[in-house]
């Protein structure tokens, strides 16, 4: 399964990953932070890394399961 | 130099950013740090100009050399540094108040002198920093703060105001689409001569507050939505596509550079003594 | 009744603190007449730190706007709070939010703390914590009358009945915690 | 504009705005820039309900070449800017000065020279508002201290501009401009609004800059039947250009001689607690209000301490100043900059009595207990 | 109003004329006299702003009401009047230095901001006043008292930059094409909204002395050998075009203008009260 | 260059383009204006033969910037301009001072102000040169009043500049300017030439902004091995942006200070037939001509007149005015202004000697017989 | 015949009515001043009053003889 | 000799005065060691109006540069004529081109007239005019000596000797007129 890792110290609760991950691999909690929840559907496509404007994404895909 | 990866080039002691959640400026900063590690940049010889503004503060996560001038000027300073040293790789970043507004003269001039800048101008259609007042981009019929019953001015098309003023390198990019945006920024910077990229991207916190799009991802999704590929464009009445955001390449053609122009005149003076 | 009040309120950005210390202000100035200054520190480095306004209330001139010695401090953060709990004596009140400030350490002054925020909360918007901690100060100091308070809630929001009826309720809220 | 009668409690730059609008301007164009865009603001929304314009410009020289010109055409106007702004004003504001154009301009001044702090106060721009257009000039600079100043002294700008056909700055600094304060806004009565003078003649002779025996030609508005020329380039009675030289030498002085001959009906002094002082403090602005504690701590502590407020800065107050000099034993200049007043409180004082500087330029207010030093160092 | 003839409009007790022999300013003079003479322009309602430049003082001429500013700010006085009074017919003049080298920041915005203002540059391809400077109309390779070696900078293509800045009427005649520039000035001065004449004049003093022309008449012989039609145009390749001065109208529009926008803001402001 | 040693009978503009070169100055940016446009047409010429750029840009805004920007990309650089160009030139002349780059900003005044009289004279740029851009600075203000003068000081510019890493005025004059005379071009030698000081530290330790401890920082150039960031903001050693206090404090005084406290080795003051003079003329810029022709007639008439030339304008000669006014009996003031200079030395004149001005603003020369007349009036 | 009268006072002997008169109507003088010499010929078109930039030359038609 | 020459060179626009005046104060300064210097008014109003020179050489220093007393005036135009011939006194010269000045005065300066630009136009060029004024004024004042105003022509048009000979002809020949 990929690893995707929220930096809470960047991130700013802007939910821009949550809402444009392709196969809503983020939830959020209360105060907005993202949580990477549903792992398992991860395509390691990196879109919620580069379109998190506060660099707080980091995503290591497992090069053995990836598609 | 050893291979550069692109937070190789931020200054991560600043952060986190100083821009506000879901602004557009951190995506575009990431591009251009994105494309510096593609072209494995030089650091000391990169020199990184700045406005005032928010995205005018985008060089202090940018670890080259870096010029934080005034408002408006900020392709002045770098017209300097750069034909005072024509080896130096110089990267002008403007917001559209900075760049295109009360900026405007510098960037018609620079695009027409064909000085080898790249210049990207992150247009959020408002003054941000200052509270969001309108712009020379902000579209009609918008809200701002200084507009609180309607905007009655058409905001600039800045890819065809560039044009018109002759350079040789004009794109648009959005901070949706960002993969594309990290690909016309590779190209501006790997292009000889004034390249110009304005980068369409949100400010939640003042144009988005006012204009029912209080958060980034809506903001995101009205970009998104009033996007055209300039492909798609092109099959658009004038009057359809003024009211979008047309993504692509406008123009790239060859021009001789100033400082390689100069070069001449070197030759030509030496023997007029 | 004490001729001069200085007040601060501080958190972080965004707490709706400078809209809180207006309408203390207003309440002051327009429905009691006395003189009120009001001054914000707004910062440049970076959005969402530390802020502060000063309030000062008085029947007599107010010359030098900003708070000599405090009388009432509300810390609606951590980092705010920090910056009062030592260096207060024992006329002033500290007053903070006991649901945000969580590390909580011994001030000369008198502490209260509230659970402002999540009052807030209660009430149907955490925005409104400003409203409820001006009830707390209020309620404590007298620095205005409550009648006061609550018609410069009326004459701020005159177009937006749902609001006025909100902060009211929410002030309300916060002389009650006093009470209790 | 029933509100407009109440007691409101306000930013200065709020106060600002509706003191224009009391004074009866009715165009603004301006370029945003903290700490003034408040005004900026409130113009944009309050304007247009009294059938004024507010356009932003795509910069400060624009900015008030604008008002420059909607003042020819017959409205009186204002723009606001702080200190990179009023820099780049400087050029066009000369053309006011030589085309003899009322209008205000309202700088909110803060911290640093060039971008400096946006969002910290200082006092830094007071030789600036006197010297800053190259060439030989008068200009009339008015100080705010408070909120209340904000709205009555505004008011007293317009009028001066007015009467005097002149541009006036408007110097306040952060500190008064975003400070909330009680403010009543009262509704000038006719006889409280000054306006410029309209020629009277036939409109075959008017001559632009020709001046009445009171000094100051009247100004008609463009559309008029009176059909006339305005020049920022030396030029004679008509508006054209004339490069002779009694002509010049006649309309640089005159610039000059209307403000300084004109003195005891513009400068506004306030004198606190001055008539029994040993020692005073000169002071302006925002610093006005440490002075003032501080003369009540002094006062307080059996010191007779009074106080000068310079409530108009340019033209200076000589002779207020030189005759407090005569007869106090020493003055404090507290300032938010490196010391700009002291020098002109410095070159009236005959007497040579010791005079202080007290001076901060850190971004933060001078308070009354720095201000109580500087008079223990005079005292000395 | 009685029958106006063109020298109605004029000054003559102000003749002979500043200009040099050659000049081709007075040209441009009476081009727009009698535009007012075919349109019966109320001097009273009519204001001639200018800037300073040779051109600059052609409102010495003119017996409108005047205003006569600062170098390469005429187009923002000039919105300041028409803004506070829209009855007036407000005429700009300027040179292209005035109005597109420092004043290119203002001529663009007055372009996009669509006040109701006739924009008149008269381009001589350098700074006459001053002593033949090079400006941002010079062509390249042209000699100037400051490209003595020979001009290394593209020139400005200002209809093409006007229009790129979105106004509704973009013309350009030239002084050779003393009729048709005629045309263009009444059809400006008729059009709603902000619209822009450039004018191709010589000045023989300088940029004809520097590059071979010395006379007036060489001068209009180049000009003239050096312009095609609009139409014409068309048939020629980019590079062909770009060395020529083509004649004609490019834009014509509408758009409805600042002023009349303005008036429903106030119609919105007063209810929102 | 052989040319370059010798004698030439050429216009101060021409003057002042040789001398900076001679300086080392390798960057020109400008917009014309007369009455300096010779020294761009100069520099247009002259530039390119010694491996130097000339560039014009849109305006004197973008001129100033530029050259900015090439300084700190190493090249030694400056720009001419005139009244209108340097009210332009005000804001980033602030950026000069915060980001303390050494460059030289020619200002050869003219008439008026506003667009003035092109071509005629005025010394009305005094106090703007001080004073002209917004926020608290220190800066240094050269005025010449040969055309030797305008070769030898300006290479004089250039070094104070390069010294004190920040921007040096040279405020220079129409007949200055454009006027003919007699000019030794001499070589300098390298040990005449002051060039800034460069960096020896490890390149991750440096701090562009951290002064070494004669007070003054050493400047990299971009494209060396220290990469390093400037800033027109309020910033820190490191050149990143700073807004506390403390900070704030230390560096806006620092670019007072380190004119202030330098002016011993600044300031230039040159004395002619005072050691036995009971009346002084102080004076600058063409004017010093004809104080000194006065001097001479006055003195064939047998009265002890004595000339006080401020080759330096700013910082102000304090120390030297104030010793001249204990032992003169009275001084006059020429100036083609109303009155700028003399401020100075009234603030400074602790005797209260009579201090008599001779202003005249009609764009003609001040003649010897009208400073003899002001030597008259002082003496009643 | 048609008049044509060169104002002398405002005519800057620039040579362009000279140049361009398209039937050559002009001689001009040692110092450049233009003479309307060849009356006969003027066509009475009036390019020569539009263009002289100094508003130095007038033509009256000779309406019985105009072409 | 007079340690202090003060020269006027009159006229009106376009006659070439200030390069005769360069020559002159060339001449003066880098080949006789002589102190120079030459001011003139530039005119903002109209081009092609009367314009002058001033020029001072000396054997020691030169203060004020503007003329207070001339010594002599060459006026090559009427209107600059006009100007100088009531106010010269008698130690003054005052040259004149009497083919362009038609109506002569009175005056108390000793009055010279000289076919100037005829003779220059015989020469081929008219533009020359100003050198053999310059060749008069040399003869008549001796303010320098010929040789240092033949170098001073061969030193400013060095690549040019067409221009050598012709000046020097005309410099010449203005000194001849004098001569006759
Ligand atoms: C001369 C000058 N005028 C105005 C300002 C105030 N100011 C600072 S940033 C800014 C606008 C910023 O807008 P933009 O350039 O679009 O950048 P953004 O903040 O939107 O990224 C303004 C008006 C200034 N600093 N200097
Ligand atoms: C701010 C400023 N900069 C420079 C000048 C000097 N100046 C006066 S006119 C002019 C250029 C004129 O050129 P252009 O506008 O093309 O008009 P032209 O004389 O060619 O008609 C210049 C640079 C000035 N007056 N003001
Ligand atoms: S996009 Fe980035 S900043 Fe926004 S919520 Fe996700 S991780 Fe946080
Ligand atoms: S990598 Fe792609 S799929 Fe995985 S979390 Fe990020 S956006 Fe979603
Ligand atoms: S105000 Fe707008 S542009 Fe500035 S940081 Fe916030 S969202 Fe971004
Ligand atoms: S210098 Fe050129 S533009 Fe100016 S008047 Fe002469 S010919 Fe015309
Ligand atoms: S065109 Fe006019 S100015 Fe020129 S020569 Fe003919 S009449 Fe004279
Ligand atoms: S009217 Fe026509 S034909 Fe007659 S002189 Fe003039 S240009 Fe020649
Ligand atoms: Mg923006
Ligand atoms: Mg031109």
């Amino acid at each position: 399964m990929n690893r995707v890792i929220v930096n809470t110290d960047w991130c700013k609760r802007c939910g821009i990953c949550v809402e444009f991950c392709p196969v809503e691999v983020f939830t959020q909690e209360v105060d907005g932070t993202p949580v990477p929840e549903h792992l398992e559907k991860c395509t390691g496509c990196r879109m919620c890394v580069l379109r998190c404007p506060d660099f707080a994404v980091e995503v290591e895909v497992d090069k053995d399961g990836t598609k | 130099m050893s291979n550069m990866k692109f937070d190789d080039y931020l200054v991560k002691n600043k952060f986190p950013l100083f821009w506000c959640g879901g602004c557009g400026n951190g995506n575009v900063l990431g591009a251009i740090v994105r494309a510096f590690e593609e072209l494995q940049l030089d650091r000391k010889n990169t020199v990184v100009v700045t406005g005032i503004g928010c995205w005018g503060k985008a060089d202090d996560y940018i670890n080259t050399n870096a010029f934080h001038g005034t408002h408006g000027r900020a392709l002045a300073f770098a017209t300097g540094i750069k034909l005072a040293n024509p080896e130096l790789k110089v990267l002008v970043l403007m917001g559209d108040g900075d760049g295109a507004t009360i900026g405007g003269n510098h960037l018609i001039h620079a695009a027409r002198r064909n000085v080898d800048l790249t210049a990207i101008v992150v247009n959020n259609l408002n003054y941000g920093m200052t509270g969001g007042q309108y712009s020379g981009t902000t579209p009609e019929a918008s809200y701002t703060s200084t507009s609180p019953y309607g905007h009655i001015e058409q905001g600039f098309d800045l890819c065809k105001l560039v044009e018109g003023a002759g350079a040789p390198y004009v794109a648009r990019g959005s901070v949706y689409n960002i993969v594309q945006l990290q690909k016309l920024i590779v190209e501006a910077l790997n292009k000889k001569g004034f390249s110009f990229v304005e980068a369409i991207a949100p400010c939640p916190t003042h144009f988005g507050r006012r204009n029912g799009m209080k958060t980034g991802p809506k903001m995101l999704n009205w970009i998104k939505e009033n996007s055209v590929n300039i492909k798609q464009a092109e099959k658009l009445s004038p009057e359809e596509r003024e009211k979008k955001f047309v993504l692509g390449k406008f123009v790239d053609r060859d021009k001789e550079d100033y400082s390689t122009k100069y070069e001449k005149i070197f030759a030509i003076a030496e023997n007029a003594e | 009744m004490k001729e001069r009040w200085e007040i601060i309120l501080s958190g972080v950005g965004g707490q709706g603190l400078i809209v809180s210390g207006s309408i203390l202000g207003e309440a002051a100035t327009i429905y009691e007449n006395k003189n009120a200054t009001l001054t914000s520190s707004y910062g440049t480095e970076t959005r969402g730190t530390f802020t502060k306004s000063d309030i000062i209330i008085s029947d007599g001139d107010i010359y030098y706007p900003e708070v000599m010695k405090e009388d009432a401090v509300l810390a609606l953060a951590q980092v705010a709070y920090n910056r009062y709990v030592g260096s207060l004596d024992e006329e002033a009140v500290l007053i903070y939010d006991s649901g945000l400030v969580e590390d909580v350490k011994a001030s000369r002054a008198k502490q209260l703390g509230f659970p402002i925020t999540d009052i807030a909360r209660e009430l149907g918007n955490p925005a409104v914590a400003n409203i409820v901690a001006l009830g707390i100060i209020v309620k404590l100091t007298g620095v205005v009358s409550p009648e006061a308070v609550v018609k410069a809630i009326e004459g701020r929001f005159i177009k937006k009945p749902r609001v006025v009826e909100l902060n009211t309720k929410a002030f309300n809220r916060g002389m009650e915690l006093v009470k209790d | 504009m029933e509100q407009n009668r109440r007691i409101r409690f306000i930013q200065g730059n709020e106060a600002i705005a509706e003191g224009a609008i009391a004074a009866g301007a009715r165009f603004y164009a301006g370029y945003p820039i903290t700490p003034s865009s408040e005004v900026a603001e409130v113009s944009s929304v309050r304007l247009p309900q009294v059938g004024g314009l507010y356009v932003q410009m795509e910069d400060e020289i624009g900015s008030i070449a604008a008002i420059i010109g909607a003042s020819v055409a017959g409205k009186k106007s204002y723009t606001a800017t702080s200190g990179p702004g009023f820099s780049l004003m400087q050029e066009n504001l000369g053309v006011a000065v030589m085309a003899e154009v009322p209008c205000v301009i309202i700088d909110v001044q803060r911290s640093g020279p060039s971008t400096g702090l946006a969002t910290k106060p200082a006092q830094g721009d007071v030789m600036q508002s006197r010297w800053g257009t190259h060439g030989d000039h008068g200009i009339i600079v008015i100080s705010p201290s408070s909120v209340q100043d904000c709205y009555d002294l505004t008011i007293q700008a317009f009028n001066l501009s007015e009467k005097y056909r002149t541009p006036v700055i408007f110097l306040a600094d952060e500190i008064v401009g975003h400070m909330r304060e009680k403010a009543v806004l009262w509704e000038p009565s006719p006889d409280q609004i000054i306006n410029r003078k309209k020629p009277t003649c036939d409109p075959k002779d008017y001559k632009p800059f020709k001046p009445d025996e009171d000094g100051i030609a009247p100004l008609a508005a463009y559309g008029s039947e009176y059909v006339f020329r305005v020049s920022g380039s030396t030029h004679d009675e008509t508006g054209f250009a004339n490069s002779k030289p009694d002509n010049a030498d006649r309309f640089i002085r005159h610039y000059t001689d209307k403000i300084e001959k004109n003195k005891k009906d513009i400068v506004i002094l306030r004198r606190f607690n001055l008539e029994d002082a040993e020692y005073a403090i000169v002071t302006f602005g925002c610093s006005t209000r440490s002075a003032l504690e501080a003369m009540k701590i002094a006062r307080n502590m059996g010191k007779k301490v009074g106080v000068l407020q310079l409530v108009t800065l340019w033209p200076f107050a000589d002779d207020g100043v030189r005759e407090l000099c005569r007869k106090v034993k020493g003055v404090v200049v507290p300032e938010m900059n490196l010391g700009q007043v002291i020098r002109e409180v410095k070159r009236v004082n005959e007497n040579n009595i010791p005079i202080v500087g007290v001076n901060k330029v850190n971004s933060e207010a001078i308070t009354p207990f720095e201000i109580l030093a500087g008079i223990e160092e005079v005292e000395r």
